[in-house]
């Protein structure tokens, strides 16, 4: 043989590079990767705890204390810092110093005077406050209509004077892995389902078919109430679970019903007739074939999730508060939507960035795997 | 509109579900009473040595209770003009726009229409079916019954369907003269024979009837003498008995035959029409209802008018429309435009939305302290909270300014324990508001032997031999305020190392729970009953709405106490004594007051209020009125 | 082809009788029974008494275990008497849900078919403009749309065509001077109170269908026979309407059968706020008052909607589709 | 005369990921009215782009780079889409080389001709129909009435190319592009198609622009010749020129490569062996060589002889062993061995369903009882028209559809009753070659990754890399590179993905292939290699072949035995597919016995320079007396 053939890189390899090229689902994934690191160092981010401390002779990272609150030493505890950093560090050890995070606001409770100042009474019995030093500008945060967005709270101040810049920041979490885990969940089972119904048809198809219509006829409303009233803590996960184990009966009946078309096709028995299997020639095959009308409900399902859980929470079956998400962000937005209108604008822009980052690198997905679009200089 | 399912069940009386309890139990009236062998009137009015009681009209009682108050600072159209933004205005312009309408009822314009708003259904417009507020509501509009209480939940009988009203010296037995001209909306007149009916129909064990049961099944039996004497006998003499006497009304000329054949009210084809088209004693007269939506009622001119004389006062309104809109941003939208006129606004509301000119321009808004406590429920029978420290612990770690001025908006008053400060009962050195404390919190945990022992920053403590970590639930209704009170809660307890999982929780589950005991602490909120002794049920041992199982004998037997007291005084020694047992075992954290505030178009007058807000008492809606050249 | 129907319509029936018997065991076991609020609800003076209320429990069957309420339900339901409902004054469920089911239906109805209306030409023209700056900004600002929730979207439309512009209603079905209108007015006055709420249950859906259309129609435009279609010099709508659409109907008929059962269901939010007496607060409120007659009468309607659903879609592959046959 | 139309210098690149492809690289002709060009060339050299580029109907990675295309006059390169659009259809119309994908799948076939007719000619819908039932039957489609309420699915791939060529002619084109529009027609119904193409041309001053690779069917029609090789023009004239004379060594080598009838050969030569090509920097420079005597000696002698099946069994069916009447190195199958393949009462019925509950109402019998025995190393060759049930055997045998009756044996093994994992088992030994190359191609996979896939499957080879380069090798063999394995489908001219298929089938090693319509749309030194290949491989791996084919020269060429299927009508006048005649293939052909074999043999066309010539003088004479 003259010239040794490239290496051909498989199909998913090959959509990859097909995918890179593209330039808007690129952006689309560089947001949602940018995202899904704000949400991993949210309490960098935003938060009060000390990234790294310095505080009587030893270093300590109190920012831990946002991802288990046993990581906060507890001397911090000990010594009755009770979550005022600023001013009790400079309190308790003169000598200590701490660099904090980009923002200093929590989405858990209101920033209030307390965390950098010491209330004293003056000779004249007013009340005055002495102030950490370098925290003289700081003010506690707003509540309501007055905490429209400002210096110190970038995107305003909830109903409840929680910081919303922080909330989002930390809700971030839940908008990623709301969406993508419980539409992993829906999609491998919902395609699983549909692919084992549709290309084996007979009997496989009519149990299948009829597993996909219970849980169809089963209300979701019906089993998340039953679900939040069993559970103590009801947590994002549980809610991923919930979307996830009963979203995925509509991805199932596509699937099903492309692969009903597809499996008449000749390639399909071409593959039959080099003798590929059953389970071959649905995932080689058949999938990729039908995955058009799949990768739709799926990157809509992740963004409609991320708006399933705002509505559960509207309903009052989110997740325990207090949970920061943008869900709920927009629904306190509700209560006063002439006056808080940065409670309906941030988190509004949040969610639909991440519904056109989904939909955009569905599009990309479906563009790069198909072949014969790879041409077309873009 | 007859369906099926109705014809089938109006054909075979009987439930459904009863039907293979063996031999299903025969329709038989009054089943559940003891039988009694009322003696004869001459016999009970021998032993009686009546003492007269009082009969007042509602809008006089208010008149006086109003007299006895400064009068009104500015004038109706002046309050008008004002913004309600400080305590100050807030009282002028409830004083102004409180007047009622003159007796004579000039001035008023009779032919106006008011449209009210509620949150919830009205399910039934059958008086012994009803059971949630909305009921009561339309039941207040369109039934008279014999007694009322004023704004200080002091009872009169009525005197628009009550010539006389006595009580025999033991308590045992009162005796009621009815009037001759209330007639029935088809015009048969109202006797004292429906009253013994509807005592009779209530108390059958095959008549399905939710709510209107409790406090009449105190009363041993109830007796029509003639078309107008009515006599109550009570099974003891109890200064409650007053209360157990409200009967709810209905016709017994056409029950009499529909009830036996359908004794759940609602299946049979008659029974489903007299629900769109109920025959009612009262002013108003149901016109339209259309479920989930709106009811509409209309004045009735033989209520007022009998035999071409006017016999009573004429009702102010002509057209009564109650919407249900459920969104409160919907209906404050409503409010706004004129769409209707009256409507109880949420606090954020307000504070928000409420203030601008778009809000004043047709309405204007009051508000006033209601006798609503809110609290957290600590069950003293779970392992965190059997101890009475860290009940205090609890309460002292709790933020209350950030609660009363942030989720309250400043709004509400801090709560002082089980009865309200301004109610007669309260103690003269009453507890005064707790500050949040959290150093004495934290001692007084450590105290009751909770420590961070393994440095995972969550308090623990060894009961029964295991390690407990100091982490519950708090559980609380799906409501705003509940939820951020939960909130700030969770993040108090945070800085003590105390792990608090807060969980909304829909009506029906708090409720169940809450039943069974089964949680560890519970955000909650309690109304204030027309008596104190209503709160024996929810501190009394063993009692039906103590549900965080406290139980103390010096507080079972003060209850007992003050239920055979009649004497106002030591009545209110023994409940004073009560509100400081309470407070010092802390079963619960009392938070604080809610007040109600309400927004009202512009043409509106004579709202007051009582401990229970505008409208639950005598005259309630009645005192409402539009001047004759409304603005 | 008629056995296929009789045979799924048999497992269809048993599908029910499994999806009843769940969803009743689901909501038995749920906490609380239709009840439980009942005592909560009252006066604060009054209180039921325990034998009161074992009364009520008795007489409504709740004493007996779940499985016993499920069998003596199922009877009725055979019978076509699908009870009564418990908070709601024993109202007929069939009743109820003929109350509700025409609101409901006006609404779904006609934002399904407004969602049809607009997003096959949107879908076939952003296929045909594909990459264009134009088609880009339409698919972002639908993406836009759709992710407004609609209870926000609700309020601003309320703000903008009620306070601002009053031009529509803010609520409700009818106006209070309905019963006087004529009947081309109260169709108008119905409009009215409609345009609304149809505005919220369309928008968002929008962005999904017309994705979904183009997401299928890329994949056949460059199938061989649409060559042929343009060979013959069928016009470009025509080559993307008739020949491409054709073939990505089988999709679209799934979608279709999955939004059957949607249009009896109503959207809580949304008849919330519109004050809609619809499906979905029906069922949100059965479900929270635990009012079993009402939530089984509906869980079964739903469940024979989507069942035909799922049945017309799979009836339907065969028509849209020559190369599927029944087994 | 002014040309229909008028080609200068095109230029048509593809500009793919791994480069530019010049697929037309400086092409001129033009066509004038009444005439016909016929354009021959290697496959995969451009023919199809071409014909494309005059459409403007390339993939949107194509690019006319520069030239001039003219129609009528008519600039068609900078012409707008909706300009372009009245021409498409109404005056030029084109067949498209494959017609198994080029039909859309949810319309009945009656439908998609009865669209251009109402579109161009404004008949109303009936008329319309009745229209296309008449084109139908003038292509030879039977039954037509019934069949134009046909779905594409529902026809036989020659059936789907008559509608194709139905379609092309509904609307009276100035000009028609035919790309390959008879490969999967039997020579009686080409010599149909042939014919009603000659008397549009002739009476209606039709221009035809004909792409085959058969020289026969180009000396049937063409009057002038393009001759193309790697996008490159190199041979353009009169059709008598090009056979009489031609120049260039890749002309030559099409004229000597194809089989004929009367072949003495047992391999072809190939256009390699009268030239060489060299690839030097990007340049390609042609050698040409001389057909070396030893190399003829060799075709001539090299291989085996024919491999009839035993006696007893020539016996049986007419056809008796008699010594001296076969060729010498003829051998037989030994008595007593059991035959390979066994087909016994083989039945394929296809449900007819109409109406809204879609009721069978009735059945078409593709193959109605057929009987033959295959033994290990022989080839059987499987003739017979169009449409009668030769693909669907096929599919039986391997159980890619269900039978409806009969029994397969194969080496004694019940396929019939084979489960599904035994079955993928026996598609280790068992192949086949699909006649819908395209369809057959998964348009999401590489050509690499189809070819390494059944020995993946079959655990061949001994690596990634391993299969890799047999995948190579493989592609090799056919005729094509090796940097074709990291494209997709779609991007090979047909004949090119049908050699990607025999790679495919061939990539399991197995033992039994049927190949359907394998060669079909291979120009003829293509074609040459390939049958080479398989001939190499019987003789030395022993393998077994099912040769479907309407090309009666090749299967002649290939072919021991030779059954001959034709619908044959039963007592109740329902057509069935049967086998009519079957037999040691020389003996077929030496002496036809049934009248359809007969004609199928005499209408095979004829490219010798005789006939050649007489076709043009008997033209020129028409031609004459029509212009007088
Ligand atoms: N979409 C494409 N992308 C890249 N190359 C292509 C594409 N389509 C065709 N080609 C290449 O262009 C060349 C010319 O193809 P064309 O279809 O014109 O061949 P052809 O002469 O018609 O061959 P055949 O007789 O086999 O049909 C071939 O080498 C083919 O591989
Ligand atoms: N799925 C089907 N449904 C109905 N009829 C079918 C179906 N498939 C094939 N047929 C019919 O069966 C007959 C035999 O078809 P088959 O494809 O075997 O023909 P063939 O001999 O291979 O023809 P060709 O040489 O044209 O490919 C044809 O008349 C065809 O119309
Ligand atoms: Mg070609
Ligand atoms: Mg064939």
């Amino acid at each position: 043989m003259t010239d040794q053939p490239k290496k051909s890189p498989g199909f998913w390899l090959e959509s990859w590079r097909q995918f890179r090229k593209r330039k808007l689902p690129m952006i689309a994934l560089a947001y949602v990767v940018l995202l899904a690191m704000v949400a991993l160092f949210a309490p960098f981010i935003a938060g009060t705890k000390p990234i790294i401390c310095s505080y009587k002779g030893s270093i300590y990272f109190p920012v831990m204390g946002y991802y288990k609150r046993g990581w906060e030493n507890p001397i911090f505890r000990k010594d009755r810092v009770l979550n005022r950093y600023p001013i009790m560090l400079q309190e308790n050890d003169p000598n200590s110093w701490a660099v904090w995070p980009l923002v200093y606001q929590d989405p858990y409770r209101r920033i209030r005077t307390r965390d950098f100042a010491v209330r004293e009474t003056n000779d004249q019995g007013e009340r005055t406050y002495r102030y950490a030093k370098g925290w003289e500008d700081y003010q506690e945060n707003p509540s309501g209509v007055d905490g429209k967005p400002s210096r110190q709270n970038w995107f305003g101040v909830n109903q409840q004077g929680f910081d919303v810049f922080a909330s989002m920041v930390h809700g971030s979490q839940t908008a990623l892995s709301v969406g993508i885990i419980s539409m992993s969940i829906a999609a491998a089972i919902g395609i699983t389902i549909g692919a084992l119904a549709g290309y084996l048809g007979g009997w496989v198809d009519i149990v299948l078919s009829r597993l996909i219509e219970v849980v169809m006829c089963i209300p979701g409303l019906v089993l998340i109430l039953a679900l939040v009233a069993l559970l103590d803590k009801v947590s994002n996960f549980h809610l991923m679970a919930v979307i996830g184990v009963t979203g995925w009966t509509g991805i199932a009946r596509l699937t099903r019903a492309e692969f009903l078309k597809i499996k008449q096709m000749e390639f399909v028995t071409a593959a039959r007739a080099i003798g590929a299997g059953r389970v071959r020639i649905m995932s080689r095959h058949v999938l990729r074939n039908a995955l058009a009308p799949v990768l739709v409900p799926i990157s809509f399902g992740i963004a409609s999730a991320i708006l399933t859980e705002a509505g559960l929470s509207y309903l009052g079956f989110g997740a325990s508060p207090p949970n920061p998400s943008w869900g709920t962000l927009l629904q306190s937005g509700r209560t006063a939507i002439q006056e808080t209108w940065w409670l309906i604008l941030y988190p509004g822009a949040a969610i639909f960035l991440t519904v056109l980052a989904y939909n955009l690198i569905g599009e990309g997905l479906q563009e790069a795997t198909d072949p014969r679009l790879q041409q077309a200089g873009h | 509109t007859d369906t099926p399912a109705a014809d089938k069940a109006g054909a075979a009386p009987g439930d459904a579900a009863a039907e293979d309890d063996a031999p299903a139990k025969p329709f038989k009236l009054a089943d559940l009473l003891e039988p009694f062998d009322p003696p004869p009137l001459e016999e009970v009015d021998a032993n009686a040595n009546w003492q007269d009681r009082p009969v007042r009209d509602g809008l006089q009682v208010m008149r006086e209770l109003l007299a006895e108050q400064p009068a009104p600072e500015i004038t109706a159209a002046e309050a008008l003009k004002l913004k309600n933004d400080s305590p100050e205005n807030n009282a002028k312009m409830r004083a102004a726009l409180g007047r009622l309408a003159p007796k004579d009822g000039s001035g008023v314009d009779h032919n106006a229409s008011v449209t009210r708003h509620v949150g919830g259904d009205l399910k039934s417009t059958n008086p012994l079916s009803a059971s949630s507020v909305t009921e009561f509501e339309y039941g207040s509009l369109t039934m008279s019954g014999i007694l009322a209480f004023d704004k200080n939940f002091d009872w009169f009988a009525t005197s628009e369907t009550v010539k006389s009203w006595q009580t025999s010296e033991d308590k045992m037995v009162d005796k009621f003269v009815l009037r001759d001209d209330v007639l029935w909306s088809d015009g048969t007149p109202v006797t004292a024979h429906d009253y013994e009916y509807s005592f009779k129909a209530i108390m059958t064990e095959a008549v399905v009837v939710p709510a209107v049961r409790s406090g009449v099944d105190e009363l041993k039996w109830v007796k029509a003498y003639d078309d107008h004497t009515l006599v109550i006998f009570h099974k003891e003499s109890l200064p409650t008995n007053t209360e157990n006497m409200q009967i709810s009304l209905i016709p017994k000329h056409i029950y009499e035959k529909t009830i036996p054949a359908d004794p759940t009210l609602a299946r049979s084809k008659e029974h489903s029409r007299l629900e769109d088209d109920p025959v009612v004693a009262g002013p108003y007269k149901l016109v339209k209802r259309t479920r989930g939506q709106e009811f509409v009622l209309e004045r009735r001119e033989d209520y007022y008018m009998h035999n071409g004389k006017q016999v009573r006062d004429k009702p102010y309104f002509k057209t009564v429309r109650v919407k249900r809109i459920e969104d409160f941003n919907t209906a404050l939208l409503a409010l706004k435009s004129g769409d209707i006129d009256q409507m109880e606004l949420r606090p954020e509301q307000w504070v928000t939305q409420t203030n601008g000119d778009d809000f004043y321009e047709n309405n204007t808004k009051v508000y006033d302290t209601e006798w609503v406590e809110f609290h957290f429920i600590w069950n003293v029978e779970s392992p965190f909270f059997k101890d009475q420290r860290v009940r205090w612990a609890m309460t002292y770690a709790v933020d209350y300014e950030e609660l009363l001025e942030t989720i309250c908006y400043g709004l509400y008053e801090q709560s002082r324990g089980n009865y309200h400060p301004d109610a007669w009962m309260f103690p003269k050195d009453g507890p005064e508001p707790v500050k949040q404390d959290l150093e004495k919190a934290q001692d007084l945990l450590a105290e009751a032997g909770w420590e961070d022992t393994d440095g995972d920053g969550i308090l623990d403590k060894e009961i029964n031999g295991r390690r407990r970590q100091f982490e519950f639930t708090l559980t609380t209704y799906t409501t705003e305020t509940g939820i951020k009170t939960a909130t700030l809660m969770k993040e108090c307890l945070d800085l003590l190392g105390i792990v608090c999982n807060v969980k909304p929780t829909e009506f029906t589950v708090m409720q169940e729970k809450s039943r069974n005991h089964e949680f560890d602490a519970m955000m909650a909120g309690w109304g204030t009953g027309t008596d104190p002794f209503t709160n024996q049920n929810i501190f009394g041992t063993d009692e039906g709405r103590n549900y965080g199982n406290y139980s103390s004998k010096r507080v079972d037997e003060l209850f007992e106490q003050g239920k055979r007291e009649f004497d106002r005084e030591k009545r209110a020694k023994i409940y004073a004594d009560i509100h400081m047992q309470l407070w010092e075992d802390q079963p619960y954290t009392w938070l604080f007051y809610r007040s109600s505030f309400y927004g009202f178009n512009k043409k509106l007058r004579g709202y007051n209020f009582s401990p229970r807000g505008p409208f639950g008492y005598s005259p309630g809606f009645g005192s409402l009125w539009v001047p004759d050249a409304a603005p | 082809m008629l056995n296929y129907l009789i045979r799924r319509i048999g497992i269809a029936v048993l599908t029910l009788w499994l999806v009843t018997f769940v969803v009743y065991g689901l909501i038995r076991f749920m906490p609380g029974t239709p009840l439980t609020t009942d005592p909560a609800m009252m006066d604060p003076n009054r209180q039921m008494s325990d034998a009161d209320y074992a009364l009520l429990e008795k007489r409504y069957g709740l004493d007996k275990p779940w499985y016993v309420g499920y069998w003596r339900w199922l009877g009725d339901a055979v019978h076509l008497d699908l009870g009564v409902s418990i908070p709601r004054n024993n109202k007929p469920v069939a009743q109820l849900i003929g109350e509700r089911a025409p609101a409901t239906l006006l609404l779904s109805v006609t934002s399904l078919l407004l969602t049809y209306l607009l997003s096959i030409p949107l879908g076939l023209w952003a296929t045909a403009k594909n990459g264009t700056i134009a088609e880009r900004t339409v698919s972002t600002l639908l993406y836009g749309l759709y992710s407004l929730p609609s209870f926000v979207a609700a309020l601003y439309l309320q703000l903008l065509f009620y306070v601002k512009l009053d031009w529509l209603p803010l609520y409700g079905l009818t106006s209070d001077n309905y019963a006087q209108l004529s009947t081309a007015g109260k169709a108008w006055d119905i409009m009215l109170h409609a345009a609304m709420p149809i505005a919220c249950f369309t928008y968002a859906s929008l962005a999904y269908y017309s994705r979904f259309i183009r997401a299928n129609m890329q994949e056949v435009i460059r199938q061989d026979y649409i060559r042929t279609a343009r060979s013959k010099g069928v016009s470009r709508a025509a080559v993307l309407w008739k020949h491409a659409f054709r073939n990505t109907l089988i999709p679209l008929v799934t979608l279709l059968g999955l939004t059957l059962p949607g249009l009896l269901s109503g959207a809580v939010i949304l008849e919330q706020i519109f004050v809609w007496p619809g499906m979905g607060r029906l069922f949100f409120e059965s479900i929270l008052q635990r009012d079993y007659p009402t939530i089984m009468g509906l869980t079964l309607m739903f469940s024979v909607l989507t069942l035909a659903g799922q049945l017309v879609a799979d009836l339907l592959y065969a028509v849209v589709d020559p190369r599927v046959t029944y087994q | 005369m002014s040309a229909v139309i008028d080609i200068q210098n095109l230029r048509t690149y593809f500009h793919t990921d791994e480069g530019v492809v010049r697929a037309v690289d400086d092409v001129s002709f033009r066509v004038e009215p009444g005439r016909t060009l016929g354009i021959v060339g290697e496959s995969g050299s451009g023919k199809s782009v071409t014909s494309l580029s005059i459409m403007k109907l390339l993939a949107s990675s194509a690019q006319i780079e520069s030239g001039k295309i003219s129609f009528l006059g008519q600039d068609l390169v900078g012409l707008p889409e909706p300009e372009m659009r009245k021409i498409r259809g109404a005056e030029i119309s084109m067949i498209f080389q494959e017609p198994m994908t080029s039909l859309n799948p949810v319309f009945t076939v009656g439908s998609q001709v009865a669209e251009a007719i109402i579109l161009h000619q404004g008949l109303s819908k009936a008329d319309a129909r009745k229209r296309t039932i008449e084109l139908f039957d003038e292509v030879g489609i039977p039954e037509p009435e019934v069949r134009v309420d046909s779905y594409p699915h529902q026809m036989s791939g020659g059936q789907k190319q008559r509608v194709m060529i139905a379609m092309a002619l509904s609307c009276d084109p100035a000009l028609l592009i035919a790309d390959e529009p008879t490969t999967a027609l039997d020579v009686t119904i080409q010599a149909q198609i042939l014919d009603i193409l000659r008397r549009l041309r002739d009476t209606r001053g039709m221009a035809i622009l004909f792409i085959t690779h058969d020289l026969g069917v180009i000396a049937e029609i063409a009057d002038d010749v393009l001759v193309m090789y790697r996008g490159e023009m190199v041979e353009y004239g009169p059709v008598l020129q090009i056979f009489e004379s031609p120049q260039h060594p890749y002309t030559k080598g099409l004229l000597a490569c194809r089989p004929k009838l009367a072949t003495p050969y047992r391999l072809l030569p190939t256009v390699q062996d009268f030239m060489e090509t060299r690839v030097v920097g990007g340049q390609v420079t042609i050698i040409e060589k001389e057909l070396s005597e030893e190399r003829l000696n060799e075709l001539k002698h090299h291989g085996r002889g024919r491999l009839l099946s035993p006696k007893s069994e020539l016996e049986a069916i007419g056809h008796p062993w008699t010594e001296g009447h076969h060729p010498p190195d003829t051998t037989t199958v030994d008595e007593g061995t059991k035959p390979l393949l066994e087909v016994k009462d083989l039945q394929v019925y296809f449900p007819i369903r109409r109406g809204v509950l879609s009721r069978t109402v009735g059945y078409v019998k593709a193959v109605d009882g057929v009987s033959f025995n295959v033994y290990r190393g022989q080839t059987l060759g499987l003739v017979g028209e169009s449409g009668c049930g030769k693909t669907t055997t096929g599919r039986a045998i391997l159980r890619l559809i269900e039978p409806t009756g009969g029994r397969v044996l194969y080496d004694g093994v019940d396929m019939t009753g084979l489960s599904s994992s035994g079955l993928r088992e026996m598609r280790r030994q068992m192949q086949i070659i699909f006649q819908d190359p395209y369809g057959s191609l998964n348009p999401r996979m590489t050509v690499g990754a189809a070819i390494t896939e059944p020995m993946n499957i079959h655990k061949l080879g001994s690596g990634k890399a391993d299969r890799r380069d047999r995948a190579a090798t493989l592609l090799e063999e056919v005729g094509l590179s090796a940097d074709h394995l990291r494209r997709y489908p779609h991007e090979f001219s047909g004949g090119q993905r049908q050699r990607i298929c025999i790679a495919r089938a061939l990539a399991v090693e197995p033992e039994f292939i049927i190949c359907d319509e394998s060669v079909s749309a291979l120009d003829v030194s293509v074609q040459a290699q390939v049958l080479n290949l398989l001939k190499k491989l019987q003789e030395d791996r022993g393998l077994t072949y099912i040769f479907i084919s309407h090309d009666l020269s090749v299967v002649k060429f290939m072919a021991d035995m030779m059954a001959v299927m034709m619908p044959v009508s039963d007592a109740e006048g329902n057509k069935g597919g049967k086998i009519v005649e079957f037999g040691p293939s020389e003996n077929i052909y030496a002496n036809p016995k049934e009248a359809y074999t007969q004609k199928l043999i005499s209408a095979t066309p004829k490219d010798d320079i005789e006939h050649v010539r007489a076709l043009v003088a008997k033209r020129e004479a028409q031609r004459a007396g029509a212009a007088t």
